[in-house]
């Protein structure tokens, strides 16, 4: 029998960008021509050297969410341009039409398997992830309605860092996510991040870095500083693995490398070890709902 | 024009050079007049207006690169000056009982008006060998860690944390990004964010960035003149931007990291006063100035239950970004 | 005399060899017999019985030192077979968010009977690649604080920590004294002293000072059979005492460290049997052993309220030390 | 004027051993011969060599406690012989009669330039100031008056860590001790515990280590494992300064190394900044006192 997380479809329900043009797509890692069709069916990783290609936050979305289940929250905010910065308005402007999406990041509440959460993800494609007003807005948000509700949360975070054309105001947006983040674990409410790749500089150093449980991605890029700005300082190559999963593992700060394919099932599990009166649910007893439901 | 000799549009640091020396003839000037009992009065008067003009002329309507310079400026008062000023009693406490001591943050007990507080601070040292121990106080994780350590203390035995912000950015090391450079600062967010005990913030020389803001998230937040605050520094912001470090005095005004900039936006409390021109150039004026911000700072937090404080805390910075919709 | 050939004084692997031959011989004819309807009755019954036999002979009246031995077998049952056994929806949870992930000691979340509990426990290896990799299950400080960072995640969430200790020692090494080995076992000590959650301990193979009791306070204590728990191990305590590590026997005897004699001092709270002759001559019934006596702990403490289960946590410590005076 | 803290006298009110007989003394570490007064004199400091030579518990108390003031708590508390271990009650017998101490610690109450504090010291030639029953429950019950009484707590530790002869129960004195520290820290009264030469193994990793502030005597060893046994596992020679306080505060452990001499001043300046709620006192203030005292 196949199992259907390794077989995971995008959800309609959530808006969704459109593949590059074309049936066949190069692997930027192993450099072999995929078939785009096959890639989607294998949640964008690669069948020929795993490598997990970059999702949009509606793809992260539909491959945890259950299906045709996801409730978005606070949809419709946009950036201002407080700083008048140059450029900043027009490319804003141009992420939005590219994207289809408000901005960086997409929040709401979706059950995973059954489980009722509240689920961020945020959209590297967008500013490269970047985290200005609306991110951290949005990210805040959903801990305090998270909070109010009772609900788990779990973060993909896909960024670059702070919103530079936003100034001071975004690194702000550290300070309001992580007192969110502690807000959200005074009400013992558990909190999953899932670091994806790339996951870097201020957003790496707030709610990304402050889960219960970090989870990231096979090979994801995950740091603060940037692997130029390091090199220029110490004057010295970095090694090969540096600010991977696996190298953040060794250094104490990743719990589990998840492939994606067993992610769901894997946040699943989690959320139902971590919210002690949700009762457990053995794999056949899902599946069954799932064949009852027709989810 | 005092000074016929100096065009309009002279450099800075050829204004500054005049200036030294026009400062010392008028201390000389002033010894000699104190010691003989000479009447040199309309010299020392002269003196003192063009010592006076000078300083006008280097500091006539600053760009914000000319206030990132003063921000940066080598002679700039540094946290053992404040603390050697505005403190008594001063306890140094080291290491982060984890991993090591940073020399780039000095944590502390001393006494402010008398009163104990703890002080947290960035260290930039003052020459070579101070530098390269102190990273240009560019802190590693162990720096914030051992912050995070002595502010529980402070919330432990109920006194207020002072928290001076001068540090070009956090360090980008190999062992910091090895011993989660990320995390700490993370960390170090979250636990001051909900310090049971009153925290007074002031941002004296460089804000940069993340390795800033890790102490920098308090009940009040006091902004030196000539002091920035930015979520990156001007060359690498022009460098993204415009691949083009050199273009680094467009990003500074883009960025609006000086302190109207961040009143402004609702980040920055209260502007601390500095003389014209920055505080190296009368540093005594500038710290006193602090003094009296710090001390209504204090009075006024201290004033606070616990409760109201953490709530004030988290809705002020709640409210910080604007958006659409 | 079922074994005529063996003497009374047969050493221990002699008789331990034989044991297996024999089970071997008794397993084949039982296969045999079942398959084929063949009437090995007394066969089968005799072989049982020379099996019974050498094992009471290999465990007649153990001393300490041989006790040891047992706790330290190669074979004994270690945290992964535990794990697999007792456990259900295992997930690893690695790092102390600080340093590294110390191998040397596993954490995560499971079911017990259900319900969701932490684990924390020393993980030997099977291996000599496993063994390096986690130092023989000796901890490095970064191994406590994953322990702390797990436990107060199950204070959190409102789940028991589940506690097996099975550790030579706290790992000897530079890099352990550098990163706070010490501080890193006392803190421990100290969290899980006042860790608002219920902690079942269970000792299942060595408890080896510090490095034990670092994960070893909670609100039950069990001791396997045939565990051992010291403040030092024999050879240890008699190159110091003797100055002699050869008379590790007399040490052993000396230092009390079986179970019945914690059990005694009021350490240990109740001994889980074990199959003659220790827990890896019948791994699966040492391990059902265990689940009964956890059960029966975890249920109990469950029980309690968080008050209650501090008060008791500490008096239970509290009294352990007699004195005179 | 001499600072008197530069001439502590050892104070006539705490038991007292006494010195090596003979007016001199050969210093263990730069090998010169002192004038036996000369070193007392010196709170025990070599003149030549900046060494602290190690102190009795009675010594040490009267370095720092005011003098005539120390109140012993729980004495004539000795030690039980609960394994009946190869020559334990012979050894612990020997010591009491050498060091005309009842085991390794005593505690008590003692104000520290008019501070109140609870106060506890340990004495290594007490049988190598090894932490048994007595010395664990000695510790314990001064944290726990301290904690009723609402006083600070000091500790002086000199110990090879816990006490091999009383077995496990010696093993559980971490854990009482440990614990009756966390319920002083929850009622938010100090602890600074300072480490003297030498502090290791189970003392380390109990009480000794979980202070607010940790001050150590320079030049003190200060580690868990031994020297021999680390050694012997990593099979090379370890670094000269290993283990040394020098050593534990570059690696984050120790918050200040402070000369005995300087001691007294420095416990009496941080006890203050931690009580915030008693009244500064500066130093020409203090020496007013202590004239108009004559203490
Ligand atoms: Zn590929
Ligand atoms: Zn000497």
């Amino acid at each position: 029998m196949l199992n259907w997380l390794k077989r995971p479809k995008f959800d309609a329900t959530v808006e969704r960008r459109e593949m590059p043009s074309g049936l066949w797509e190069k692997c930027p890692r192993c450099a072999q021509i995929i078939y785009v069709k096959e890639l989607e069916r294998n949640a964008k990783v690669c069948p020929k050297c795993g490598w997990h290609h970059r999702l949009s936050a509606a793809e992260r979305l539909s491959l945890v969410v259950d299906e045709g289940t996801f409730e978005e929250w606070d949809g419709g905010m946009t950036s201002l341009d407080p700083l008048s910065f140059p450029k900043y308005a027009e490319k804003a402007r141009e992420a939005r039409a590219q994207t289809g999406s408000d901005d960086a990041v997409i929040t709401g509440e979706g059950p995973i398997l059954d489980v009722r959460a509240a689920v961020g993800a945020m959209d590297f494609t967008f500013m490269g992830g970047s985290m200005g007003a609306v991110v951290g807005e949005r990210i805040t948000r959903m801990f305090e309605r998270a909070r109010e509700r009772g609900l788990p949360v779990i973060t993909f975070s896909a960024s670059g860092g702070a919103r530079m054309q936003e100034g001071a105001i975004s690194l702000m947006q550290l300070a309001k996510t992580s007192a969110a983040v502690g807000r959200l674990h005074d009400a013992r409410l558990p909190f999953i991040s899932v670091l994806c790749d790339p996951t870097t500089g201020g957003t790496t150093a707030s709610f990304a870095m402050l889960g219960d449980v970090h989870i990231a991605e096979p090979g994801a890029l995950i740091g603060f500083a940037g692997r130029r700005v390091i090199e220029q300082t110490i004057n010295q190559k970095l090694p090969d693995n540096f600010q991977t999963a696996e190298f953040l593992q060794k250094h104490g700060m990743i719990d589990m490398i998840v492939p994606r394919t067993d992610l769901k099932e894997a946040l699943a599990r989690l959320l139902r070890l971590m919210l002690p009166h949700q009762p457990a649910q053995d794999a056949r007893e899902r599946n069954d709902d799932r064949a009852v439901a027709g989810r | 024009m005092i000074e016929p000799s100096l065009a309009a549009d002279a450099p800075r640091d050829e204004i500054e050079r005049r200036l030294r020396q026009t400062e010392d003839e008028l201390a000389q000037l002033s010894k000699i007049s104190g010691g003989q009992e000479l009447d040199l009065k309309d010299q020392i008067a002269r003196l003192r207006a063009r010592v006076d003009a000078l300083r006008a002329a280097l500091w006539r309507d600053p760009t914000p690169w000319q206030i990132v310079q003063v921000a940066r400026h080598a002679e700039r008062p540094k946290l053992p000056d404040y603390l050697s000023a505005l403190f008594s009693d001063v306890v140094e406490l080291r290491g982060d009982r984890l991993f090591a001591d940073d020399r780039a943050i000095f944590c502390g007990l001393a006494r402010f008006d008398g009163r104990a507080v703890a002080v947290i601070g960035h260290n930039k040292g003052k020459d070579t060998r101070e530098n390269l121990e102190r990273r240009w106080g560019m802190p590693n994780p162990d720096g914030y860690r051992k912050a995070i350590r002595v502010a529980r203390l402070a919330e432990k035995i109920g006194v207020p944390v002072v928290a001076l912000v001068d540090t070009p950015a956090a360090y980008p090391g190999i062992e910091a990004e090895q011993r989660g450079q990320a995390e700490a600062i993370a960390r170090s967010i979250l636990v001051m964010s909900q310090l049971r005990a009153p925290i007074v913030v002031a941002i004296t020389g460089e804000g940069g960035s993340g390795g800033a803001l890790a102490i920098a998230v308090g009940d009040r937040l006091l902004m030196m003149q000539y002091a920035i605050y930015s979520v990156i520094p001007p060359e690498g912001c022009a460098a993204i931007l415009w691949r083009d470090a050199a273009r680094k005095e467009e990003a500074a005004a883009a960025l609006r990291l000086t302190a109207p900039d961040l009143l402004a936006a609702g980040i920055v409390d209260e502007i601390v006063p500095e003389p014209t021109g920055g505080a190296h150039l009368d540093a005594p004026t500038a710290i006193a100035a602090l003094r009296d911000a710090l001390r209504r700072a204090l009075d006024a937090v201290r004033e606070e239950e616990v409760p109201a404080l953490l709530s004030e805390r988290y809705a002020k910075f709640r409210r910080i970004g604007p958006f659409a919709g």
